[in-house]
């Protein structure tokens, strides 16, 4: 059973601590850029171990100064997953342990994973499949 | 005595890696150690990523199967079938009977082929070289079948939406019920080398214990997981293909140290061989593909289909906007989740335990830095 | 006197050329025979199955650049290989291959060459120090708990040998097995003699000071050339070293019926040593701290337990 | 080598002193190109084909290779995979680190052009030959273990033609 919330962004450190005892498995956090409702969205997917059943909880950021709590204190799975999101979308995790980038060198700049983001070099693929 | 209390020493910190024969690929650990023990690690990663998720916004839904294939490169057959699950899943297409089948068969054949590795270079990291070329020697042979039906050893682009690039040949049927046939006792020679050796023991067990709750606050899936006492596999809690209609053990450990992980692969092994075993017997005819269009538009949603890859539960977080293009590919690796506990697991261990615990982690660079 | 001299020069020489064939003749035993093991062939193309592999190996070694990276200890650091390959082969100067072909009959001679193998350690020590890399330095650490531990053992298990012979010049001991090899009543300590000698020459299972897979190359990780050869011959070197030892000391050295003293004496050596590869090509490695508890709880105990029960006995007889 | 180099600079001054040179030449290239140690080293996909040529069925030990883990006593280095920006500057240091003479094969697509990664990507490097130079190249995404037997062939020839005065 797959259930779908959509919270603020205040409520996700009380609403986890509600759940973590039932969806004690957290799948992945990720992030989805959508410049044109100039939204950063927040994707949690949590998963209960004993019967199986999925939780997505869903947080709209504003997309100059994306900022959340960090869940890492409740779920520690999160902390990377966290740092990556914070890597490529430039995401701020407040009150996280070791908030530094994950997979691009620490001096890079810009978060590739947005939309809007473009590094010169990078060659766009000619359309084959219309 | 006096001299020795004032003997300064002080900890100092070893940088393990991108190139180290034992990070099976390009991890860097940051080791901080007080002569041989190791009192703190930072793991660094990111030396292989690609931008697979970027690359996929600007793909058409086909031409991203190439590019599950590189991202776990032991088991590429478990990454083409996640992703072509969540967009079966989104799209709403059923792939003929014939094709489960057959999909079933090849993501076996493939953990198999991903154990094998693992178990080669997992001895191999514990200084025992010669089963490392006796999984090989077996490797290859799988290798050989995948060959006989896509054409390639590595990579193989086989799934697709909606079915499979190509059929199973007679040749292959029989082939492979020959191979599996041989493998199992196969597995008795890798068992006979290692598993009862006292020096392997003494390296192994009740080494780098992970306990339950840790394993699950710290999302670990697969063999990682069930090492630890935690029957959990998505073949059987969330069946996909015909899974459901196959019958097989989830083998799970008690402990959670490096020999529970060592014993839960080499008898997932022998399950996975019992699997194929089933698949080919029970395969039935009939097409292996269902027609899709080249350019497939999805309606607008989003999809996740956890598959069981050897190393866990490997997953595509699929959002469409409807065009024939995703509009954000997240991919969930097992390695990802399963690495990000270590730096708690070899505190205080020896450099040796790293290498062995992290030989047992079995991790691929590939899915990890995607 | 010259002419004494000229000659023992030339036995000298003689013996350099036969160290340098033998361990050229070990390396590509090794490559073969853990190609065998390994359902390979091992070298193939160079020469007849790859017989002239190791000349090319070597050529190349000499020919390649000899870096001496910026900070490391530039003394140490270059005497390190040079004393860990004279260690190794002065053991062979009193190393007797029959009754008439050894270079210098020491009465001493079994303590001469394990002072002199044992100088071995001083030179990896060095080299770990010197190069200036932590994984050089673990490396040179663990020869040293490892290899002074192994000593103790080592010694012990050849004691009882000396009582039996009651000397401790190896011509002498040879000459005592006539009658039987000292195998036959020291099989306990021929066994411990071979654990502590493998641990002593760096073998695996107990090859921790240059682990691979932990420690890249251990103490010469940064030694390259023609210095990184000294330390990859002298291990060769030690180890047709402790199979010598091993088998004038307990198989009965050069005796044997029919075939000339040599053969023999050469045939056991070889023996050994495929033993020797059998054993690294099966088994994974120690860790340091199993390592140094296996030698102090139960290799030195049972050397002791040995030694006692030899003397006893050759006390009551 | 630099005295090696210094030495044959006066040989080939003499007369007649070229067929030395020659067959010193040939000497030490037989030796070079029939001991090439390959460091141990792999990137992604590549690195795998690059283990399975090493084991039982294609077995690079017959050509006479041997892995070694420090890049000191290594002659050769097969760049196997996708070159990224964080790993470029390691893998000029550990070229920089291999003695002299060394050898670069790139293997595989990625390590040639970037590859499947060659478009789109903000992080694969075009080519592992932007970072150090390249002796060899094999295409193929893997190239299979044959081809990399291939490569190493065509890498002896062109050692078996190098020369002691020029290089």
């Amino acid at each position: 059973m797959t259930e779908e919330k959509k919270i603020s962004r205040e409520e996700l450190l009380a609403t986890g601590e509600n759940i973590k005892a039932q969806y004690n498995f957290l799948v992945f956090i990720t992030a989805v850029d959508y410049p044109e409702r100039n939204v950063i969205g927040m994707v949690y997917h949590l998963r209960s171990l004993g019967n199986r059943d999925t939780l997505i909880i869903k947080i709209d950021l504003p997309r100059e100064k994306p900022e959340i709590a960090s869940v890492a204190g409740i779920w520690p799975a999160a902390e990377w997953h966290e740092r990556e999101v914070f890597d490529l979308f430039g995401v701020n995790f407040l009150g996280h342990p070791d908030l530094r980038r994950i997979l691009l060198p620490p001096d890079w700049e810009g978060s590739p994973l947005r939309k809007d983001y473009t590094k010169p070099g990078v060659i766009k693929r000619p359309e084959t499949i219309k | 005595m006096n001299d020795l209390k004032n003997l300064k020493t002080e900890e100092y910190f070893l940088s393990m890696g991108p190139q180290h024969p034992s990070t099976h690929g390009v991890l860097r650990l940051i080791l901080k150690l007080d002569g041989e023990i190791v009192t703190g690690a930072t793991p660094d990663i990111g030396y292989l990523h690609r931008g697979l998720e970027k690359i996929a916004e600007n793909r058409a839904y086909i031409q991203i199967i190439p590019f599950t294939d590189r991202l776990d490169y032991l088991s590429s057959m478990s990454g083409n079938l996640a992703f072509v699950l969540t967009v079966e899943k989104l799209a709403g297409i059923a792939p003929p009977p014939r094709a489960e089948y057959i999909r079933v068969i090849m993501a076996e054949l493939n953990r198999l082929a991903s154990h094998l590795i693992w178990l080669g270079t997992f001895s191999l990291d514990l200084g025992a070289v010669t089963p490392f070329l006796y999984c090989f020697r077996e490797r290859e042979k799988i290798l050989d079948l995948f060959e006989m039906i896509t054409g390639s050893r590595l990579t193989y682009n086989y799934m697709r939406i909606g079915g499979v690039a190509a059929d199973l040949s007679a040749q292959f049927i029989k082939d492979a019920a020959a191979f599996i046939q041989d493998f199992k006792f196969r597995v008795a020679e890798y068992e006979a080398l290692l598993t009862q050796n006292p020096i392997f023991l003494a390296r192994t067990k009740n080494v780098g214990i992970i306990k339950a709750d840790k394993a699950i606050a710290y999302g670990l899936t697969g063999p990682m997981l069930r090492a630890s006492g935690i029957s959990r596999d998505n073949r059987r809690d969330f069946p996909y293909a015909i899974y459901d209609k196959l019958s097989f053990d989830i083998p799970a450990g008690t402990v959670g140290d490096c020999w529970d992980r060592y014993a839960v692969r080499v008898r997932e092994m022998r399950e996975s061989a019992k699997i194929v075993e089933q698949a080919l017997s029970g395969l039935p005819e009939g097409n292996f593909k269902t027609k899709v269009p080249l350019s497939l538009k999805p309606p607008a949603g989003e999809s996740y289909a956890p598959v069981e890859s050897p190393r866990g539960e490997i997953g595509f977080y699929l959002v469409s906007n409807g065009t024939a293009k995703p509009y954000r590919l997240k991919i969930r690796t097992p390695s990802f989740c399963n690495l990000s506990i270590i730096s708690h697991v070899i505190k205080g261990w020896k450099v040796a335990d790293v290498v062995a615990i992290l030989g047992t982690f079995d991790v691929v660079l590939g899915e990890i830095d995607r | 006197m010259i002419i004494g001299l000229i000659i023992l020069l030339l036995k000298i020489a003689a013996v350099l050329v036969f160290i340098s064939l033998t361990v050229l003749f070990l390396v590509y035993a090794e490559r073969k025979v853990s190609a065998h093991f390994q359902v390979r062939y091992g070298p193939m193309r160079v020469g007849w199955h790859g017989g002239l592999q190791m000349i090319a190996d070597t050529i190349k070694l000499l020919l390649k650049e000899d870096i001496t990276p910026k900070d490391v200890d530039k003394l140490v650091f270059f005497i390190a290989p040079i004393l860990c390959f004279v260690s190794a082969y002065l053991a062979y100067l009193t190393l007797p291959f029959s009754p008439q072909i050894v270079v210098k009959n020491l009465n001493i001679g079994l303590l001469y060459i394990l002072g002199v193998t044992s100088l071995t350690v001083l030179s990896l020590m060095m080299a770990g120090w010197a190069s200036n890399n932590k994984y050089a330095l673990l490396g040179g650490f663990r020869s040293v708990a490892q290899i002074i531990s192994y000593e103790i053992p080592l010694v012990l298990s050849v004691l009882p040998v000396v009582m039996m012979a009651g000397s401790l010049n190896l011509i002498t001991i040879v000459e005592a097995q006539k009658s039987l090899p000292f195998i036959l009543v020291q099989p306990l300590g021929f066994l411990l003699y071979l654990t502590a000698a493998a641990a002593e020459a760096n073998r695996a299972p107990f090859d921790i000071p240059e682990a691979e897979q932990e420690l890249v190359a251990g103490y010469n990780v940064e030694y390259s050339g023609i210095k990184f050869s000294m330390f990859f011959l002298a291990e060769y070197v030690n180890m047709f070293t402790i199979c010598a030892l091993a088998a004038i000391l307990f198989l009965g050295g050069w005796q044997g019926p029919i075939l000339p003293p040599v053969i023999w004496f050469l045939i056991k050596v070889y023996l050994l040593v495929f033993v020797l590869m059998w054993v690294r090509w099966t088994f994974p490695r120690l860790r340091i701290d199993q390592l140094m508890s296996f030698c102090w709880k139960i290799l030195l105990p049972l050397a002791l337990a040995n030694f006692l029960i030899s003397g006893l006995w050759l006390v009551l007889k | 080598m630099d005295l090696a180099q210094d030495v044959f600079r006066y040989v080939e001054k003499m007369p007649g002193g070229n067929l030395i040179l020659t067959t010193t030449d040939s000497l030490f290239n037989w030796a070079k190109a029939n001991s090439l140690w390959y460091l141990l080293f792999g990137l992604k996909c590549c690195a795998i084909e690059m283990m399975a040529a090493g084991a039982s069925r294609y077995d690079l030990d017959r050509l006479g290779l041997m892995f070694r883990a420090s890049p000191r006593q290594t002659d050769l280095m097969i760049v196997a995979g996708t070159v990224t920006a964080k790993m470029a500057p390691r893998i000029r240091t550990l070229w920089e680190q291999m003695a002299e003479p060394r050898y670069v094969i790139a293997m595989g697509s990625c390590a040639i052009t970037g590859g499947a990664f060659f478009y789109d990507s903000y992080a694969a490097i075009k080519g592992v030959d932007e970072v150090i130079p390249v002796d060899v190249y094999i295409p193929g995404c893997p190239p299979r273990p044959e081809a990399l037997i291939e490569g190493i062939l065509k890498l002896q020839e062109k050692i078996k033609k190098e020369s002691l005065t020029k290089r």
